[in-house]
Protein backbone atom coordinates (compact mmCIF):
# COMPACT_ATOMS: atom_id res chain seq x y z
CA UNK A 1 0.00 0.00 0.00
CA UNK A 2 1.18 3.41 -1.07
CA UNK A 3 0.42 7.16 -0.75
CA UNK A 4 0.22 8.30 -3.80
CA UNK A 5 -0.20 12.12 -4.19
CA UNK A 6 -0.66 14.68 -6.87
CA UNK A 7 -0.41 18.58 -7.20
CA UNK A 8 -1.24 21.26 -9.19
CA UNK A 9 -3.19 20.18 -12.92
CA UNK A 10 -2.02 17.06 -12.58
CA UNK A 11 -4.37 17.34 -9.09
CA UNK A 12 -7.12 18.43 -10.95
CA UNK A 13 -7.13 16.11 -13.73
CA UNK A 14 -6.73 12.97 -11.42
CA UNK A 15 -9.62 14.51 -9.71
CA UNK A 16 -7.92 13.88 -6.09
CA UNK A 17 -5.18 15.25 -3.95
CA UNK A 18 -3.69 11.59 -2.85
CA UNK A 19 -5.38 8.07 -2.37
CA UNK A 20 -3.57 4.81 -1.04
CA UNK A 21 -2.76 2.46 -4.19
CA UNK A 22 -2.48 -1.30 -3.58
CA UNK A 23 0.20 -2.27 -5.56
CA UNK A 24 3.24 -4.47 -6.77
CA UNK A 25 4.95 -2.25 -8.94
CA UNK A 26 8.79 -2.68 -8.72
CA UNK A 27 9.24 1.30 -9.96
CA UNK A 28 7.61 4.54 -10.47
CA UNK A 29 7.38 3.56 -13.99
CA UNK A 30 5.62 0.52 -13.34
CA UNK A 31 3.43 2.00 -11.12
CA UNK A 32 2.30 5.23 -14.17
CA UNK A 33 1.71 2.01 -15.58
CA UNK A 34 -0.86 0.29 -14.03
CA UNK A 35 -2.38 3.58 -13.06
CA UNK A 36 -2.38 3.98 -16.65
CA UNK A 37 -4.22 1.01 -17.57
CA UNK A 38 -6.39 1.09 -14.66
CA UNK A 39 -8.56 4.41 -15.84
CA UNK A 40 -8.43 6.96 -18.68
CA UNK A 41 -7.67 10.13 -16.27
CA UNK A 42 -4.43 8.78 -15.01
CA UNK A 43 -3.77 7.61 -18.70
CA UNK A 44 -4.72 11.31 -19.85
CA UNK A 45 -2.57 12.39 -16.92
CA UNK A 46 0.30 10.72 -17.63
CA UNK A 47 0.31 10.87 -21.58
CA UNK A 48 3.83 13.76 -21.37
CA UNK A 49 6.19 12.08 -18.90
CA UNK A 50 8.66 15.06 -20.25
CA UNK A 51 6.10 17.88 -18.28
CA UNK A 52 6.08 15.73 -14.99
CA UNK A 53 8.58 15.56 -11.92
CA UNK A 54 7.91 12.91 -9.06
CA UNK A 55 8.89 12.43 -5.78
CA UNK A 56 9.60 9.44 -3.34
CA UNK A 57 9.44 9.76 0.24
CA UNK A 58 9.40 13.59 -0.34
CA UNK A 59 12.72 13.79 -2.28
CA UNK A 60 12.87 14.39 -6.04
CA UNK A 61 13.40 11.25 -7.62
CA UNK A 62 13.71 9.36 -11.35
CA UNK A 63 11.13 7.53 -13.43
CA UNK A 64 12.66 4.67 -12.77
CA UNK A 65 13.39 4.97 -8.81
CA UNK A 66 12.25 1.69 -6.91
CA UNK A 67 9.34 1.33 -4.91
CA UNK A 68 10.63 -1.66 -2.57
CA UNK A 69 9.64 -0.05 1.32
CA UNK A 70 8.65 3.32 -0.17
CA UNK A 71 5.36 4.88 1.96
CA UNK A 72 4.55 8.38 -0.35
CA UNK A 73 4.96 8.77 -3.95
CA UNK A 74 4.01 12.34 -5.22
CA UNK A 75 3.38 13.31 -9.02
CA UNK A 76 3.50 17.33 -9.71
CA UNK A 77 4.28 19.26 -13.20
CA UNK A 78 7.95 21.18 -12.39
CA UNK A 79 8.10 23.58 -9.53
CA UNK A 80 7.10 27.48 -9.76
CA UNK A 81 8.18 28.78 -6.27
CA UNK A 82 9.79 31.78 -5.79
CA UNK B 1 18.69 29.20 9.80
CA UNK B 2 15.14 29.65 9.64
CA UNK B 3 13.11 28.58 7.38
CA UNK B 4 9.13 29.19 7.48
CA UNK B 5 6.66 28.67 5.48
CA UNK B 6 3.23 29.83 6.30
CA UNK B 7 0.04 31.23 4.49
CA UNK B 8 -0.48 34.10 6.36
CA UNK B 9 1.06 37.75 5.17
CA UNK B 10 4.94 38.02 6.04
CA UNK B 11 6.27 42.08 6.76
CA UNK B 12 9.50 42.25 4.56
CA UNK B 13 10.61 45.06 6.31
CA UNK B 14 9.71 43.57 9.98
CA UNK B 15 11.70 40.93 8.69
CA UNK B 16 14.36 42.18 7.23
CA UNK B 17 15.13 44.23 10.48
CA UNK B 18 14.39 41.46 12.71
CA UNK B 19 17.64 39.57 10.37
CA UNK B 20 19.88 42.01 10.09
CA UNK B 21 19.78 42.69 14.19
CA UNK B 22 20.70 39.01 14.60
CA UNK B 23 23.68 39.56 12.11
CA UNK B 24 25.35 42.53 13.31
CA UNK B 25 28.96 41.16 13.11
CA UNK B 26 28.55 40.16 9.19
CA UNK B 27 28.84 43.68 7.33
CA UNK B 28 26.89 42.86 4.53
CA UNK B 29 23.00 41.59 4.50
CA UNK B 30 20.98 40.90 1.15
CA UNK B 31 17.75 40.06 0.88
CA UNK B 32 15.45 39.21 -1.85
CA UNK B 33 11.44 40.10 -2.36
CA UNK B 34 8.95 37.77 -4.94
CA UNK B 35 6.01 39.73 -5.02
CA UNK B 36 2.95 39.46 -6.92
CA UNK B 37 2.77 41.07 -9.86
CA UNK B 38 -0.12 42.87 -11.66
CA UNK B 39 -0.79 44.73 -14.71
CA UNK B 40 -2.90 46.51 -16.58
CA UNK B 41 -2.86 44.04 -18.92
CA UNK B 42 -3.94 40.95 -16.82
CA UNK B 43 -6.00 42.10 -13.93
CA UNK B 44 -5.32 39.55 -11.47
CA UNK B 45 -7.93 38.50 -9.31
CA UNK B 46 -5.96 36.27 -6.55
CA UNK B 47 -2.47 34.10 -7.38
CA UNK B 48 -3.31 30.54 -5.64
CA UNK B 49 -0.20 28.76 -4.25
CA UNK B 50 -0.50 24.96 -3.62
CA UNK B 51 2.74 23.42 -2.06
CA UNK B 52 3.35 19.67 -0.56
CA UNK B 53 3.43 20.22 2.99
CA UNK B 54 6.67 17.94 4.52
CA UNK B 55 8.06 17.64 1.40
CA UNK B 56 8.32 21.48 1.47
CA UNK B 57 9.88 22.19 4.52
CA UNK B 58 12.51 19.20 3.79
CA UNK B 59 13.07 20.89 0.28
CA UNK B 60 13.87 24.70 2.04
CA UNK B 61 16.18 23.56 4.96
CA UNK B 62 18.19 21.22 2.50
CA UNK B 63 18.76 24.27 0.07
CA UNK B 64 19.24 26.57 2.78
CA UNK B 65 21.89 24.10 4.40
CA UNK B 66 23.83 24.10 1.06
CA UNK B 67 23.82 27.33 1.09
CA UNK B 68 25.08 27.58 4.31
CA UNK B 69 27.81 25.19 3.38
CA UNK B 70 29.08 26.32 -0.10
CA UNK B 71 29.51 30.25 1.48
CA UNK B 72 30.91 31.77 4.56
CA UNK B 73 27.39 32.96 6.31
CA UNK B 74 26.38 33.94 9.09
CA UNK B 75 23.10 33.43 8.58
CA UNK B 76 20.27 32.58 6.08
CA UNK B 77 16.51 32.98 6.11
CA UNK B 78 13.58 31.81 3.64
CA UNK B 79 9.87 32.74 3.90
CA UNK B 80 7.38 31.41 1.43
CA UNK B 81 3.82 31.63 1.61
CA UNK B 82 0.72 29.78 0.33
CA UNK B 83 -2.66 29.71 -0.10
CA UNK B 84 -4.56 32.70 -1.65
CA UNK B 85 -2.26 36.18 -2.18
CA UNK B 86 -3.74 39.15 -3.97
CA UNK B 87 -2.01 41.64 -6.17
CA UNK B 88 1.16 43.48 -4.55
CA UNK B 89 1.29 40.65 -1.74
CA UNK B 90 4.67 39.49 -0.78
CA UNK B 91 4.98 35.87 -1.85
CA UNK B 92 8.60 34.87 -0.20
CA UNK B 93 12.26 36.38 0.27
CA UNK B 94 15.21 35.14 1.16
CA UNK B 95 18.00 36.70 3.42
CA UNK B 96 21.66 36.30 3.65
CA UNK B 97 24.16 37.73 5.57
CA UNK B 98 28.14 37.56 5.61
CA UNK B 99 31.21 39.30 5.78
CA UNK B 100 31.51 39.91 2.68
CA UNK B 101 29.02 41.06 -0.06
CA UNK B 102 30.09 38.60 -2.77
CA UNK B 103 29.13 35.90 -0.36
CA UNK B 104 25.59 37.23 0.49
CA UNK B 105 24.67 38.32 -2.87
CA UNK B 106 25.90 34.71 -4.49
CA UNK B 107 24.02 32.82 -1.83
CA UNK B 108 20.79 34.58 -2.14
CA UNK B 109 21.07 34.09 -5.76
CA UNK B 110 21.88 30.30 -5.46
CA UNK B 111 19.25 30.31 -2.97
CA UNK B 112 16.68 31.46 -5.20
CA UNK B 113 17.29 29.36 -8.35
CA UNK B 114 17.30 26.40 -6.60
CA UNK B 115 13.99 27.27 -4.55
CA UNK B 116 12.59 28.65 -7.43
CA UNK B 117 12.59 24.86 -9.44
CA UNK B 118 13.35 22.44 -6.50
CA UNK B 119 10.92 23.39 -3.93
CA UNK B 120 7.50 21.97 -4.04
CA UNK B 121 5.65 24.95 -4.88
CA UNK B 122 2.62 25.19 -7.64
CA UNK B 123 1.52 28.72 -8.69
CA UNK B 124 -2.08 29.25 -10.68
CA UNK B 125 -3.24 32.48 -11.53
CA UNK B 126 -6.59 33.44 -11.34
CA UNK B 127 -8.21 36.36 -13.93
CA UNK B 128 -10.94 37.89 -15.21
CA UNK B 129 -10.03 35.67 -18.16
CA UNK B 130 -9.52 32.12 -16.39
CA UNK B 131 -7.48 30.29 -14.43
CA UNK B 132 -3.99 29.16 -15.13
CA UNK B 133 -1.11 27.22 -13.89
CA UNK B 134 2.01 29.27 -14.28
CA UNK B 135 4.27 26.88 -16.58
CA UNK B 136 7.97 26.63 -14.99
CA UNK B 137 10.49 28.61 -16.95
CA UNK B 138 13.17 27.42 -19.12
CA UNK B 139 15.28 29.77 -18.19
CA UNK B 140 14.94 28.92 -14.48
CA UNK B 141 15.79 25.06 -15.29
CA UNK B 142 18.95 26.33 -16.79
CA UNK B 143 20.00 29.11 -14.15
CA UNK B 144 20.73 25.90 -11.93
CA UNK B 145 23.01 24.95 -13.77
CA UNK B 146 25.64 27.73 -12.79
CA UNK B 147 26.22 26.10 -9.47
CA UNK C 1 15.56 56.32 -8.90
CA UNK C 2 16.17 58.11 -5.55
CA UNK C 3 19.85 59.19 -4.26
CA UNK C 4 19.76 59.93 -0.70
CA UNK C 5 22.61 61.26 1.44
CA UNK C 6 22.53 62.01 4.91
CA UNK C 7 24.52 61.95 8.13
CA UNK C 8 21.19 60.39 9.80
CA UNK C 9 20.32 56.62 10.92
CA UNK C 10 17.83 55.21 8.19
CA UNK C 11 15.55 52.08 8.84
CA UNK C 12 16.38 49.43 6.41
CA UNK C 13 12.69 47.49 6.82
CA UNK C 14 11.10 50.96 6.75
CA UNK C 15 12.86 51.81 3.86
CA UNK C 16 12.71 48.27 2.15
CA UNK C 17 8.92 48.53 2.52
CA UNK C 18 8.45 52.18 1.16
CA UNK C 19 10.19 50.81 -2.26
CA UNK C 20 8.44 47.67 -3.11
CA UNK C 21 5.67 49.39 -2.27
CA UNK C 22 6.45 51.78 -5.25
CA UNK C 23 6.71 48.85 -7.59
CA UNK C 24 4.36 45.95 -7.35
CA UNK C 25 4.19 45.25 -11.11
CA UNK C 26 7.66 44.45 -10.50
CA UNK C 27 7.67 41.35 -8.89
CA UNK C 28 11.42 40.88 -8.06
CA UNK C 29 13.01 43.16 -5.45
CA UNK C 30 16.79 43.17 -3.97
CA UNK C 31 18.08 45.08 -1.16
CA UNK C 32 21.80 45.38 -0.39
CA UNK C 33 22.46 46.76 3.54
CA UNK C 34 26.09 47.75 4.75
CA UNK C 35 26.41 47.53 8.30
CA UNK C 36 28.90 48.67 10.54
CA UNK C 37 30.76 45.31 11.89
CA UNK C 38 32.11 44.89 15.39
CA UNK C 39 34.03 41.80 16.41
CA UNK C 40 35.18 41.11 19.91
CA UNK C 41 38.90 41.31 18.61
CA UNK C 42 38.58 45.34 17.74
CA UNK C 43 36.12 46.75 20.49
CA UNK C 44 34.89 49.53 17.24
CA UNK C 45 33.62 52.47 19.31
CA UNK C 46 32.64 54.33 16.29
CA UNK C 47 33.51 54.81 12.66
CA UNK C 48 33.23 57.77 11.08
CA UNK C 49 32.66 58.17 7.37
CA UNK C 50 33.68 61.67 5.53
CA UNK C 51 32.52 62.23 2.08
CA UNK C 52 33.16 64.61 -0.78
CA UNK C 53 29.66 66.78 -1.14
CA UNK C 54 28.74 67.57 -4.37
CA UNK C 55 30.61 64.55 -5.99
CA UNK C 56 29.04 62.46 -3.98
CA UNK C 57 26.02 63.14 -5.10
CA UNK C 58 26.68 63.30 -8.17
CA UNK C 59 28.63 59.85 -8.49
CA UNK C 60 25.63 57.86 -6.92
CA UNK C 61 23.71 59.47 -10.18
CA UNK C 62 25.50 58.38 -12.21
CA UNK C 63 26.27 55.11 -11.14
CA UNK C 64 22.20 54.49 -10.84
CA UNK C 65 21.57 55.59 -14.15
CA UNK C 66 23.99 53.97 -15.40
CA UNK C 67 22.37 50.78 -14.03
CA UNK C 68 18.74 52.29 -15.42
CA UNK C 69 20.17 52.04 -18.51
CA UNK C 70 21.83 48.93 -18.42
CA UNK C 71 19.38 46.36 -17.13
CA UNK C 72 15.24 46.21 -17.11
CA UNK C 73 14.56 47.55 -14.00
CA UNK C 74 11.45 49.35 -12.44
CA UNK C 75 13.50 51.40 -9.89
CA UNK C 76 16.02 51.84 -7.47
CA UNK C 77 17.22 53.57 -4.74
CA UNK C 78 20.80 54.61 -2.64
CA UNK C 79 21.26 55.61 0.70
CA UNK C 80 24.47 56.32 2.12
CA UNK C 81 25.38 58.07 5.21
CA UNK C 82 28.13 59.99 6.31
CA UNK C 83 29.28 61.10 10.16
CA UNK C 84 29.83 58.97 12.99
CA UNK C 85 28.22 55.31 12.97
CA UNK C 86 28.28 52.85 15.89
CA UNK C 87 28.69 49.17 15.53
CA UNK C 88 25.19 47.42 14.11
CA UNK C 89 24.39 50.50 12.83
CA UNK C 90 23.33 50.11 8.92
CA UNK C 91 25.63 52.58 6.58
CA UNK C 92 23.84 52.62 3.59
CA UNK C 93 21.47 50.18 1.55
CA UNK C 94 21.09 49.88 -1.96
CA UNK C 95 17.23 48.21 -3.72
CA UNK C 96 16.47 47.14 -7.10
CA UNK C 97 13.31 46.09 -8.47
CA UNK C 98 12.95 43.98 -11.76
CA UNK C 99 10.71 42.19 -13.97
CA UNK C 100 12.70 39.01 -13.57
CA UNK C 101 15.11 38.55 -10.41
CA UNK C 102 18.08 38.51 -12.80
CA UNK C 103 17.82 42.37 -13.57
CA UNK C 104 17.62 42.84 -10.02
CA UNK C 105 20.39 40.98 -8.86
CA UNK C 106 22.64 42.20 -11.66
CA UNK C 107 21.85 45.89 -10.72
CA UNK C 108 22.31 45.62 -7.02
CA UNK C 109 25.70 44.14 -7.47
CA UNK C 110 26.62 46.78 -9.93
CA UNK C 111 25.50 49.47 -7.72
CA UNK C 112 27.30 48.23 -4.98
CA UNK C 113 30.87 47.33 -6.96
CA UNK C 114 30.74 51.15 -8.07
CA UNK C 115 29.45 52.61 -5.09
CA UNK C 116 32.56 50.88 -3.50
CA UNK C 117 35.19 52.26 -5.32
CA UNK C 118 33.99 54.99 -7.58
CA UNK C 119 31.37 57.05 -4.83
CA UNK C 120 34.03 59.51 -2.80
CA UNK C 121 33.40 58.15 0.48
CA UNK C 122 36.28 57.38 3.59
CA UNK C 123 35.85 55.27 6.20
CA UNK C 124 37.81 55.87 9.80
CA UNK C 125 37.40 53.11 12.49
CA UNK C 126 38.01 54.20 15.49
CA UNK C 127 38.79 51.51 17.85
CA UNK C 128 40.77 51.31 21.90
CA UNK C 129 43.74 51.04 20.72
CA UNK C 130 43.86 54.04 17.94
CA UNK C 131 41.54 55.22 14.72
CA UNK C 132 42.54 53.97 11.39
CA UNK C 133 41.54 54.90 7.88
CA UNK C 134 40.00 51.80 6.25
CA UNK C 135 42.05 50.97 2.83
CA UNK C 136 40.87 49.75 -0.24
CA UNK C 137 40.25 46.31 -0.83
CA UNK C 138 42.11 44.98 -4.05
CA UNK C 139 38.73 42.86 -4.85
CA UNK C 140 36.76 46.08 -5.07
CA UNK C 141 38.74 47.94 -7.26
CA UNK C 142 38.94 44.59 -9.55
CA UNK C 143 35.13 43.61 -9.48
CA UNK C 144 34.64 46.13 -11.02
CA UNK C 145 36.14 44.49 -14.52
CA UNK C 146 33.26 42.56 -14.56
CA UNK C 147 30.91 44.88 -15.76
CA UNK D 1 42.50 80.73 -8.62
CA UNK D 2 41.78 76.61 -8.13
CA UNK D 3 39.94 75.71 -5.07
CA UNK D 4 42.07 72.75 -4.03
CA UNK D 5 40.03 69.72 -1.34
CA UNK D 6 41.82 67.30 0.15
CA UNK D 7 40.21 63.89 2.16
CA UNK D 8 40.59 61.29 4.58
CA UNK D 9 44.44 61.26 5.21
CA UNK D 10 45.48 63.63 3.20
CA UNK D 11 43.66 66.32 4.76
CA UNK D 12 45.16 65.00 7.52
CA UNK D 13 48.69 64.93 6.50
CA UNK D 14 48.24 68.52 4.21
CA UNK D 15 46.28 70.30 7.73
CA UNK D 16 43.20 71.96 5.89
CA UNK D 17 40.32 70.75 3.70
CA UNK D 18 40.69 73.12 1.30
CA UNK D 19 42.38 76.27 -0.29
CA UNK D 20 42.85 78.75 -2.59
CA UNK D 21 45.72 77.71 -4.91
CA UNK D 22 47.20 81.03 -7.29
CA UNK D 23 48.59 78.42 -9.71
CA UNK D 24 49.52 78.90 -13.81
CA UNK D 25 49.51 74.63 -13.85
CA UNK D 26 48.85 73.45 -17.16
CA UNK D 27 47.96 69.57 -15.90
CA UNK D 28 46.98 67.64 -12.41
CA UNK D 29 50.64 66.79 -12.43
CA UNK D 30 52.10 70.21 -12.49
CA UNK D 31 49.71 71.41 -9.64
CA UNK D 32 51.36 68.44 -7.67
CA UNK D 33 54.28 69.22 -8.47
CA UNK D 34 54.20 73.04 -7.52
CA UNK D 35 52.98 72.17 -4.33
CA UNK D 36 55.53 69.59 -3.53
CA UNK D 37 58.05 71.96 -4.26
CA UNK D 38 56.10 74.65 -1.99
CA UNK D 39 55.95 73.22 1.49
CA UNK D 40 57.22 69.37 2.79
CA UNK D 41 53.76 68.46 3.88
CA UNK D 42 52.70 68.41 0.39
CA UNK D 43 55.78 66.91 -0.50
CA UNK D 44 55.09 64.22 1.44
CA UNK D 45 51.61 63.86 0.73
CA UNK D 46 51.93 63.53 -2.55
CA UNK D 47 55.05 60.98 -2.55
CA UNK D 48 53.21 57.94 -3.67
CA UNK D 49 50.77 58.85 -6.62
CA UNK D 50 49.26 55.50 -6.95
CA UNK D 51 47.86 55.86 -3.50
CA UNK D 52 46.03 58.93 -4.73
CA UNK D 53 42.73 59.75 -6.46
CA UNK D 54 41.68 63.14 -8.12
CA UNK D 55 38.80 64.68 -9.42
CA UNK D 56 38.16 67.54 -11.40
CA UNK D 57 35.63 69.51 -11.20
CA UNK D 58 34.02 66.77 -9.33
CA UNK D 59 34.63 64.10 -11.65
CA UNK D 60 37.36 61.17 -11.24
CA UNK D 61 40.66 62.38 -13.88
CA UNK D 62 43.81 61.40 -14.81
CA UNK D 63 46.90 62.90 -13.19
CA UNK D 64 47.95 64.25 -16.87
CA UNK D 65 43.90 66.08 -16.64
CA UNK D 66 44.48 69.71 -17.98
CA UNK D 67 43.26 72.39 -15.52
CA UNK D 68 42.43 75.05 -18.40
CA UNK D 69 38.74 76.97 -17.21
CA UNK D 70 38.58 74.13 -13.84
CA UNK D 71 37.38 75.26 -10.73
CA UNK D 72 37.69 72.90 -8.40
CA UNK D 73 40.70 69.65 -7.26
CA UNK D 74 40.29 67.08 -4.64
CA UNK D 75 42.68 64.96 -3.96
CA UNK D 76 41.97 61.81 -1.53
CA UNK D 77 42.89 57.98 -1.30
CA UNK D 78 40.98 55.44 -3.04
CA UNK D 79 37.51 55.20 -1.87
CA UNK D 80 35.89 52.59 0.46
CA UNK D 81 32.39 53.63 0.07
CA UNK D 82 29.78 50.40 0.77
Amino acid sequence: MIDVLYFAWLRERIGVPREKVETDAATVQDLIAELSAREERYALAFSDLASLRVAVDQELADFDAPLAGVREVAFFPPMTGG
Amino acid sequence: MRIVVQAKPFDLGAEANDFAKGVAGAGAVVTFTGIVRDTAQRDLEVMEIEHYPGMTERALTTIAEEAMARWSLADCLVIHRYGRLQAADPIMMVATAARHRADAFAAAEFLMDYLKSRAPFWKKEITQSGADWVAARDEDEAALKRW
